[in-house]
């Protein structure tokens, strides 16, 4: 286990670091992806097995590709002409030095009891060997759980993709210009 | 009783509602806009004289009487409209009724561009001044005060002299910065006094007897007192006043610097003085020093000023120190000597901005020393602004004489140093004052006026004009010659909060036989029962 | 598997008590249709759907709420959602907002000459968000309706898709609305994972829901990922908010957005970041009181100073709207910060919002009648003698502004002083003397537009240029009744506030 | 030694920093976007392994909402981001700033 | 009428009359003054009226006028035997003046002012006469001030006046300054400001007595009587109608200040009648030596004024206060009398004021001359003429108790002889120097009667022995004794011979100096330094001058200055550009760049993790 979750995290931290130094979009789209794969193999280790597939059909593949996509439209492969100035990359190297701190001090200081996966208690949605009956790792607890307690927020998923469709096509859609739209 | 409660809503509401007409109903015909107008400025000051003649038979809670309670919405705060008068605050009531119709009748007759809207704001000011001195609730009371206070912004700034736009800033924020921090510790008092409500009278029942602790009243008295303080000119925070009157319209400089600015000093009367003697005696050194400031140092700098409205803008930053230096001594006499003094400056000082303004029409211009020689050819205005000067510089005779003496006899009590200091504004408001006389009035016109007036003749004072001043005048004389028709009753509802012990006499039979009179009987009778009271 | 537990569940989605919010649901999709259906043939229709729908609702909501206002708190959706009379007036008050944005942007679109329908209907799905937002008492709801209302503002921030400064505030926000999402997003899963973790004291079973993470907290207040967590969340509602140091982006978005968005922005948004913040402090984050306190105070001092500062030299209108508007957020917070002891400071700060939204509205509203052809380029100095050229508009121009400064005897003002007495009552002294501040130097700004716009009238009678702007522009009577409205309430409440009274009986 | 839930954490924090970095650093628009998505991936990653250290559902159920809005905030991104670059002929950052002071 | 109604009725005439006049015939100077003159005859019959039923005992009647805590003025009337003979002089003094004026006055176009001022003037002197406290003297003491500003300001059109009448009235209020001060004191001290009962507390209890209050109360005197150093003003005042001068400045006003040192005798200390006593002797003795200096006519008597002023106050200061009185009294009647005869030169002349363009006029003026001469003499005490009985008196009474004090007034005795000689020998004498004069008649009865009469008085005046004793009781045991008394007995005898060298020695050097009827300044001509001395009024005037407009109006301008810079500049435009300051400051924040944006939200997460540690 440890080993695989080296290797995954190796995996997912690595291609992220050089997606955001690649000056290449393009390069930076593919290592993403890359992440993003690793990332789901670490879900898998989480045993969130639904989510591991999820990531990478919709990150990895819809959102991504729609990146690729755009990247291509908009003719941007070519690298980036300037580099980031000094200041900036020392700022930003600050920042990311002390995010990095941030988090681990926060990891250090022992909020969570250091806990690990063989030590879990009895988890009422995860199957154990005291729970047998968890429901998590079926697609049918993500479907019960959905539609039972967060129908709310579901139902509500649905305005949120009605707003966006509407957006995107307000914002995209070429509109006649000599629109005869006078007098209300 | 119930009647004369209504009229004191009454004397806010008319003007009020004359303001909204005006304010409303655009192009009104000039004979109806002059009958609103007539209207809301006449009835508060009829209202105030019938009040007057009702104020002693009527029944009094707390020395308050013709109280009435209107519940506006924040009754959860304890905030009700309650509306009443007492002896203090009927001197400044009657004061805003004066001075209000006096510059409604200049304001009538005035050449402003869009008169009407001139009269509306004027209307609703006069409205807020009447609601300032009848509230007894201290949110309205400072509710009214800045009802009145924004119409003089907009009026600087549409109808103001030269300098208006950064005049009318200045001021804004200046006086906002005074009535907010006034405001802070109005909240603050009803907070802390625990009654739940910012009903003047509660508060004062609650406080008198469970005083509030040392720390709370020191820090409530400075807030007041700064707060108050700038609203009224206080010594360095002055420098608005006379920017700010100099760039303002006539009317509404004569409602402010005549009435409103008192509201400052009646606050600390009413409210700081009463509920936070501990306060009091805790910030006066420093008060002293203030006003001591505005009086010495001010009238200094008045002297130094050669525009006619600068010079009459801080003549009264300068006047205010006496009212200040009045409080300082937490006496009977001193206070009352304020309140008396309030209202004589009130009637003085809208006075001379009002005649100021009558010379700037005849010279084009308020540099002193350009000016002369108008007393022969302009005789009634020249005899009314040499008699305003002398009412400002205290002549016994106008009403201004008794607050200042009294306020004198007060400080001696204080500190005899203090009194000696502050007596030397006497002489020196008598320079400046008579200084501006010789230089307008008196002497030869200079080269450029009489060039002028070759072409344009001085001509004397308009009716209007005239009428204004003569009812502001009517005021002075007859308080400078009857005081007590105030003063009794400033000092019967002083009594129970300032010292009021007299001096030290070396008592005794006279070896003269004194036949007395008593002037007037029923004041007697009357000071009687409230002495019986102010034991309580 | 126990299907008895999900039926239970599924028994508290109350769907009755979202009536509203379907109802506007219904109506944007109507919108849609008809627009479909109608396609340019009757476009006043869709206009008058649009609002008249929303008046509709708000009257049924008015004559429902006449019968008898709820109180105490209603909890459904197995704890997701929970309904007190606060949330009841918010809800009226976003539909209010709602109804006016739209008004506001009836003007503007025909102006600008942009497709209306999209508009509307985003606009009540936003406000369907905003209202489940402040009613949401569990991060899975709360973080989705966030995010919807987010991301309808990115597409009305970018509407005006032909004007590259709408289009780059839209951008801004948007990079900016992610990175503070992803801040929040990692802030609530922080709470989450901490709250219900078995190995900790005190841990719940559902550990985004507010009430439970209550608890937890109470039991661990110092728990180093509890603090990191709420500090996360609170930067992401701080953004919402226009709180320093959240609120850099306003100003840049403020001026490229279409102005009937500014206004939306300025006033429904901020007050749906603002009650989320009382829902949060004074309920999950309630104990962390001794972090918070001086967090959030010095976060308002912050804000009023700033906002205040910064829009002293600022000429361009929608900046300034929306500087002062970083000030206001900073006086709400001074608010939010008095709640957390006093608790009908939760009132004052409705009360707050809603002369804030009556003022505002008021103002952009003449803003919109101002505005030329560049709807970001809107400068003070286009008001000059608008007192001459439109007295009408003048008058709520100064009305609005005068009342947003806090003078009485204008609506502002009680605002402001529910605020204080609030804060004096929870002791918060320094939060008091920046208000102040803050408020003596807002007195300059909102002044020197009133003057711009009043007092230079009746000094040029002759022909200025300005005044060839006069033709330009005709105020309609809706317009004149609204607008003329708008000021009415905020003098009416001013001088007779008894709505504060009905709030505070709630 | 077993995997420990600071483990997840950590390679989650180390995410949420590189996309925070990515996003100071970079000056093209799409990138900075995709930083972002990796923050809030870093989230999700996080909000997984607590869910299952938890125990309990409700994380990998939110998971599923944090995808949804992701994808609808990256397609109106992008489409301001396209619209954009009609106008502009840019997605650098530095160009985009005529709305300033 | 009972004695309460008398004397309202005498303080309310006048007040009347200027009341009507001011409303109504602001335009009609005929009926103005018609009003005031009648007013002015009322007065004086309803004074002899009181006169005649005045009670023998002090009669005291007051009315609460304002009151405020512990402290009450009360309106008030003490009638006693100064009250009497004060009374007395001024409607005396007044009414003839008041007729003299028509005369005088009838072709200036302000005529109603004049008399209306006139009314005032009466009204408030009245008031300090009868007043019973010293609030009430206070506050009509500060009217006679306004009024004489007023008075004095008739002609308002020349600089002159302008300045004159400001002088006059500041210079009083620094006196009344002090005055006020004492008063306050005075108050607390005594818990009362009721005349007699200080009076009798005093006797109670004498350790009550303060050299510094009477210090204070002393300069009320100082002022309206126009001594050192507080006398500059009183020449200048010249500059108003000199029936004006006549009443206020010569008459009634400026000896106000004796009676408010008589009124308030008890409360004096050795030290500051001594005081006293030097201030009046020094002036009845400088002043003497300016009138030399002068060549207007009015700004002589002036200078005389002052110095007969230091006469009477150096008798309180002696401690005989009636002598005092009675020589107030005998100089309100020459002294008018001379001034009259100067307005009524002035007037014949078309306002010629200069001596040395006169010349003559015993032969153009024959009756206004011998008036003159008449009040001439008195004034030099020559013997048995009214000044003779008080000048002599005060004269004696010094040489008995201070001898220092004795030689001042004798000098000042020569001096006057010499200025009102040379006075004479120049302007009546010789032959006219101008048209004016040459052109000039003699003024009608309307202003002869008036000369007539107090010429006769100036002459008769001083046999205080025939007088009413209600009018000599206040003077009278002091006069005689100083007269008749034992102890006085061998100064009266010196006295007698030294007087009358005095005033003759005085002529004598006159003729010497000046001879008779010249046309210029001799003594000029030969001392040129020493007549400028005089001429500049030992530059004092020139002290204050400097003072005025080289300090105090720097200070003033000064403090101006720092007003404008420190408190509305600094302080105020201060503290809003430096918020102005912060504001383009925090303005230039907002850099326009998503990444300068970012920045700021690391910074709140790292401003927000920093407060939940606790680090700040």
């Amino acid at each position: 286990m440890d080993v695989l979750f080296i290797i995954f995290a190796v995996l997912t931290v690595v291609p992220a670091l050089l997606m955001v130094v690649s000056r290449n979009p393009v390069n930076g789209a593919m290592f993403m992806i890359i992440s993003f794969v690793g990332m789901a193999a670490l879900f898998v280790l989480l045993e969130a097995f639904l989510l591991a597939i999820l990531q990478v059909l919709v990150y990895a593949g819809a959102i991504m590709v729609l990146f690729l996509f755009i990247i291509m439209l908009l003719d941007m492969d070519e690298v980036e002409k300037i580099k980031p100035g000094t200041v900036t990359s020392i700022a930003s190297g600050i920042s990311l030095a002390l995010i990095i701190v941030g988090v681990a001090v926060l990891l250090g200081s022992d909020g969570l009891a250091g806990q690990s996966v063989a030590h879990l208690a009895a988890a009422p949605d995860f199957p154990s060997a005291d729970n047998p009956m968890g429901l998590a790792l079926s697609a049918k607890a993500y479907g019960f759980g959905l539609f039972t307690k967060y129908m709310l927020p579901f139902q509500l998923t649905g305005v949120l993709l009605l707003v966006s469709m509407i957006g995107v096509i307000i914002i995209s859609k070429k509109r006649e210009t000599s629109q005869g739209q006078e007098q209300s | 009783m119930v009647f004369d409660s209504t009229l004191l809503l009454l004397a806010i509401l008319i003007p009020l509602l004359g303001g909204f007409t005006l304010l409303g109903f655009r192009n009104l015909s000039s004979s109806v806009v002059r009958l609103v107008a007539l209207t809301g400025f006449t009835v508060p000051l009829l209202i105030a004289v019938w009040l007057y003649f009702m104020f002693v038979g009527a029944d009094q809670v707390d020395g308050y009487r013709f109280l009435t309670e209107l519940d506006t919405g924040l009754s959860f705060f304890g905030i009700n409209l309650t509306l009443g008068l007492n002896g203090v605050s009927l001197p400044l009531f009657f004061l805003a009724g004066i001075v209000g119709l006096a510059a409604g009748i200049h304001a009538l007759h005035s050449e402003a561009a869009n008169r009407q809207l001139y009269l509306s704001l004027l209307l609703i000011m006069q409205a807020g001044l009447m609601g300032t001195f009848a509230s007894i609730d201290i949110f309205f009371f400072y509710f009214f005060h800045e009802l009145a206070l924004i119409p003089t912004f907009v009026m600087i700034g549409i109808w103001g002299g030269f300098g208006r736009r950064s005049a009318a800033i200045e001021m804004t924020i200046y006086l906002t910065l005074g009535a907010m921090l006034s405001l802070l510790g109005l909240i603050l008092l009803y907070n802390a006094s625990g009654v739940d409500s910012f009903n003047l009278i509660a508060i004062r029942e609650y406080l008198l007897s469970q005083p509030l602790s040392d720390t709370l009243q020191n820090n409530i008295f400075g807030l007041l007192l700064f707060g108050f303080g700038i609203l009224v000119s206080l010594f360095p925070f002055h420098s608005w006043a006379p920017r700010g009157y100099a760039a303002a319209p006539t009317a509404a400089a004569m409602l402010h610097a005549g009435v409103l600015k008192k509201f400052g000093l009646y606050g600390l009367i009413q409210i700081a003085y009463p509920l936070l003697p501990q306060g009091a005696g805790h910030w006066g050194p420093l008060l002293v020093w203030l006003a001591l400031g505005n009086v010495v140092l001010i009238g200094l700098i008045t002297m130094a000023q050669r525009d006619l409205k600068q010079m009459v803008g801080y003549s009264s930053v300068m006047h205010m120190g006496y009212c200040f230096l009045g409080l300082v001594t937490f006496d009977a006499i001193g206070v009352g000597g304020a309140v008396i003094l309030m209202f004589g400056h009130g009637l003085s000082v809208a006075l001379l901005l009002m005649l100021s303004t009558a010379v700037f029409h005849r010279t084009q211009t308020y540099d002193m020393k350009e000016m002369g020689g108008l007393a022969s050819r302009t005789p009634i205005l020249a005899g009314m602004f040499v008699a305003a000067t002398f009412a400002s510089i205290g002549l016994p005779g106008f009403a201004n004489f008794w607050g200042e003496f009294a306020i004198f006899v007060a400080l001696w009590h204080y500190n005899p140093w203090v009194m000696a200091i502050a007596a030397t504004g006497i002489v020196i408001s008598a320079i400046y004052g008579l200084r501006a006389v010789a230089w307008v009035f008196f002497g030869k016109p200079s080269e450029a006026l009489e060039e002028h007036w070759r072409e344009n003749k001085p001509f004397e004072l308009r009716q209007g004009e005239r009428l204004a001043a003569t009812l502001l005048f009517s005021g002075l004389f007859v308080i400078g010659f009857f005081p007590r028709i105030f003063s009794d009753y400033v000092d019967m509802d002083l009594k129970p909060y300032f010292s009021s012990e007299p001096p030290a006499l070396v008592q005794s039979v006279d070896p003269v036989e004194i036949q007395s009179e008593v002037l007037v009987a029923d004041v007697a009778t009357v000071e009687s029962t409230v002495s019986g009271e102010g034991a309580r | 598997m126990n299907l008895e537990v999900f039926k239970q569940i599924s028994d508290t989605n109350r769907w009755g008590l979202l009536l509203p919010e379907i109802y506007l649901v219904g109506l944007a999709l109507i919108l849609l249709v008809f627009e479909m259906l109608f396609r340019r043939q009757d476009l006043l229709l869709i206009v008058r759907v649009a609002i008249w729908g929303q008046v509709l609702l708000l009257g049924l909501m008015v004559l429902q709420y006449l019968e008898g206002f709820p109180t105490g708190s209603v909890t459904a959706f197995s704890g997701l959602l929970t309904q007190t009379p606060a949330t009841e007036v918010m809800r009226l008050f976003f539909v209010a907002g709602s109804i006016l944005v739209s008004f506001l942007a009836t003007t503007y679109l025909r102006r600008q000459n942009l497709p209306r329908t999209e508009f509307f209907a985003i606009t009540m799905l936003i406000t369907v968000a905003m209202m489940v937002l402040v009613q949401s008492s569990q991060f899975v709801l709360f973080f989705v309706a966030l995010e919807t209302v987010t991301i309808g503002f990115y597409v009305l921030v970018a509407y005006c898709r032909q004007s590259p400064f709408s289009l780059e505030a839209g951008l801004k926000f948007l990079i900016l609305g992610a990175l503070s999402s992803a801040i929040l997003l990692f802030g609530i899963v922080f709470l989450y994972g901490v709250a219900g973790n078995p190995a900790l004291p005190g841990h719940v079973a559902d550990s985004m829901n507010f009430a439970d993470l209550a608890s937890f907290i109470a039991a661990n207040p110092t728990n180093p990922l509890v603090l990191i967590g709420t500090c996360l969340v609170l930067a992401g509602v701080a953004f919402k908010v226009g709180a320093v140091p959240f609120q850099i982006w306003i100003p840049d978005v403020y001026q490229g957005a279409p102005t009937p968005v500014t206004a939306f922005l300025a006033v429904s948004s901020k007050a749906a970041g603002v009650f989320v913040l009382l829902t949060l402090v004074r309920g999950p984050f309630a104990s962390l009181h001794s972090f918070l306190v001086p967090l959030l105070s010095t976060v308002a001092v912050l804000t009023i100073l700033f906002g205040n500062l910064t829009a002293l030299p600022q000429r361009n209108v929608k900046r300034l709207m929306g500087l002062s508007g970083i000030a206001h957020a900073g006086y709400l917070l001074v608010g939010v910060v008095a709640s957390m002891t006093v608790d009908w400071a939760v009132y004052a700060v409705v009360f707050y919002l809603i002369t804030y939204l009556l003022a505002s509205f008021g103002v952009f509203g003449v803003m919109i009648q101002m505005a030329g052809d560049d709807d970001s380029d809107q400068e003070v100095d286009h008001y000059e003698d608008l007192g001459q050229r439109h007295p009408f508009l003048a008058g709520v121009l100064t009305v609005g502004l005068g009342s947003l400064a806090g003078i009485p005897p204008l609506g502002g003002f009680i605002g402001k002083l529910l605020i204080f007495i609030a804060a004096f009552q929870a002791g918060l002294y320094g939060l008091l003397a920046a208000s102040i501040i803050g408020v003596v130097i807002s007195i300059y700004y909102y002044f020197g537009w009133i003057r711009e716009a009043v007092f230079r009238v009746w000094r040029s009678p002759e022909g200025s240029p300005a005044q060839e702007g006069a033709s330009t522009f005709t105020v309609s009577t809706v317009e004149i009744v609204t607008l003329g409205g708008l000021s009415a309430l905020t003098i009416g409440i001013g001088i007779f506030p008894s709505l504060v009274d009905c709030l505070m009986r709630l | 030694m077993t995997l420990s839930l600071n483990s997840f954490l950590f390679v989650s924090g180390l995410l949420f920093a590189i996309g925070f970095f990515g996003v100071l650093l970079r000056r093209n628009v799409l990138v900075i976007f995709m930083s972002l998505e990796m923050m809030l991936n870093a989230a999700i990653l996080a909000l997984i392994a607590f869910s299952r250290f938890n125990g309990t559902m409700d994380g990998n159920l939110f998971v599923f909402f944090i995808i949804t809005v992701a994808a609808a905030e990256i397609a109106v991104g992008l489409a301001i981001i396209v619209a954009l670059f009609r106008k502009r002929q840019s997605v650098m950052v530095e160009q985009l700033s005529s709305l300033k002071n | 009428m009972d004695l309460n109604t008398l004397m309202v009725l005498i303080l309310m005439a006048p007040l009347l009359s200027a009341g009507v006049i001011a409303l109504f015939f602001r335009d009609r100077g005929g009926i103005a003054s018609a009003i005031s003159v009648c007013a002015s005859g009322v007065i004086l019959v309803l004074s002899i009226l009181l006169l005649m039923n005045a009670p023998e005992q002090p009669f005291e009647s007051s009315i609460e006028w304002f009151s405020l805590g512990g402290f009450t003025i009360s309106l008030g009337f003490l009638l006693d035997g100064h009250t009497h003979l004060l009374l007395f002089v001024v409607s005396f003094v007044g009414f003839w003046i008041h007729l003299f004026s028509i005369g005088y006055m009838d072709d200036d176009k302000a005529k109603a002012r004049f008399f209306g001022g006139l009314s005032i003037f009466m009204f408030s002197m009245l008031g300090i006469v009868l007043a019973d406290n010293l609030a009430m003297i206070f506050i009509f003491w500060e009217l006679v001030g306004f009024s004489s500003y007023m008075l004095i300001a008739h002609y308002c059109d020349t600089d002159e006046a302008a300045a004159a009448s400001k002088k006059a009235f500041i210079v009083n209020r620094v006196g009344d300054l002090g005055f006020l001060i004492g008063i306050v004191w005075c108050f607390w001290k005594f818990g009362t400001l009721n005349l007699s009962e200080i009076n009798w507390a005093v006797q109670m209890d004498p350790s009550l007595v303060v050299t510094g209050l009477g210090l204070l109360l002393i300069c009320g005197f100082l002022g309206k009587s126009a001594q050192f150093p507080l006398h500059v003003w009183l020449p200048d005042a010249m500059a108003g109608p000199t029936p004006i001068s006549a009443l206020i400045h010569a008459a009634t006003m400026v000896a106000a200040g004796i009676f408010l040192l008589v009124r308030i005798d008890a409360l004096l200390s050795p030290f500051v009648l001594e005081w006293i006593a030097w201030t009046g002797a020094g002036m009845a003795f400088i002043a003497g030596f300016v009138a030399l200096g002068q060549n207007d006519i009015k700004k002589i008597l002036a200078y005389s004024t002052l110095s007969q002023l230091g006469y009477m106050a150096a008798a309180v200061g002696i401690g005989l206060p009636g002598l005092g009185l009675f020589h107030l009294t005998t100089h309100a009647f020459f002294k008018a009398l001379l001034f009259l005869c100067s307005g009524s030169i002035i007037h014949a002349c078309h306002h010629e004021q200069d001596i040395f363009k006169m010349g003559g006029l015993l032969k153009k003026m024959p009756i206004t001359s011998i008036a003159f001469l008449a009040g001439m003499f008195a004034l030099m005490g020559a013997n048995y003429t009214a000044g003779y009985w008080s000048k002599e008196a005060i004269m004696t009474a010094a040489f008995a108790i201070d001898g220092p004090i004795f030689w001042f007034l004798i000098g000042g005795a020569v001096l006057t002889a010499l200025y009102m000689g040379r006075l004479f020998l120049i302007a009546f004498l010789g032959k006219p120097r101008t048209d004016k004069v040459k052109h000039c008649k003699e003024s009608g009865p309307v202003m002869i009667l008036p000369l007539l009469i107090l010429g006769v008085l100036a002459l008769v005046g001083g046999f205080y022995t025939f007088w009413p004793e209600v009018l000599s009781q206040s003077f009278f045991s002091e006069v005689n004794n100083v007269y008749h008394g034992e102890e006085f007995h061998h100064a009266h005898e010196t006295l007698k011979i030294w007087g009358t060298v005095a005033w003759i020695s005085g002529l004598v050097i006159a003729v010497l100096i000046y001879g008779v009827g010249s046309s210029t300044d001799r003594l000029n001509a030969k001392l040129p330094g020493l007549v400028l001395v005089f001429r500049r009024r030992l530059f004092i005037d020139d002290i204050y001058d400097f003072y005025v407009a080289k300090i105090q109006q720097r200070v003033a301008d000064t403090l101006g200055f720092f007003d404008l810079f420190l408190i509305s500049g600094v302080m105020v435009r201060g503290s809003a550009g430096i918020a102005g300051l912060l504001g383009v400051f925090s303005r230039s924040l907002h850099v326009g760049s998503v990444h300068g944006y970012v920045y700021w939200f690391l910074l709140g997460i790292v401003l927000f993790w920093a407060f939940s540690m606790g680090w700040f």
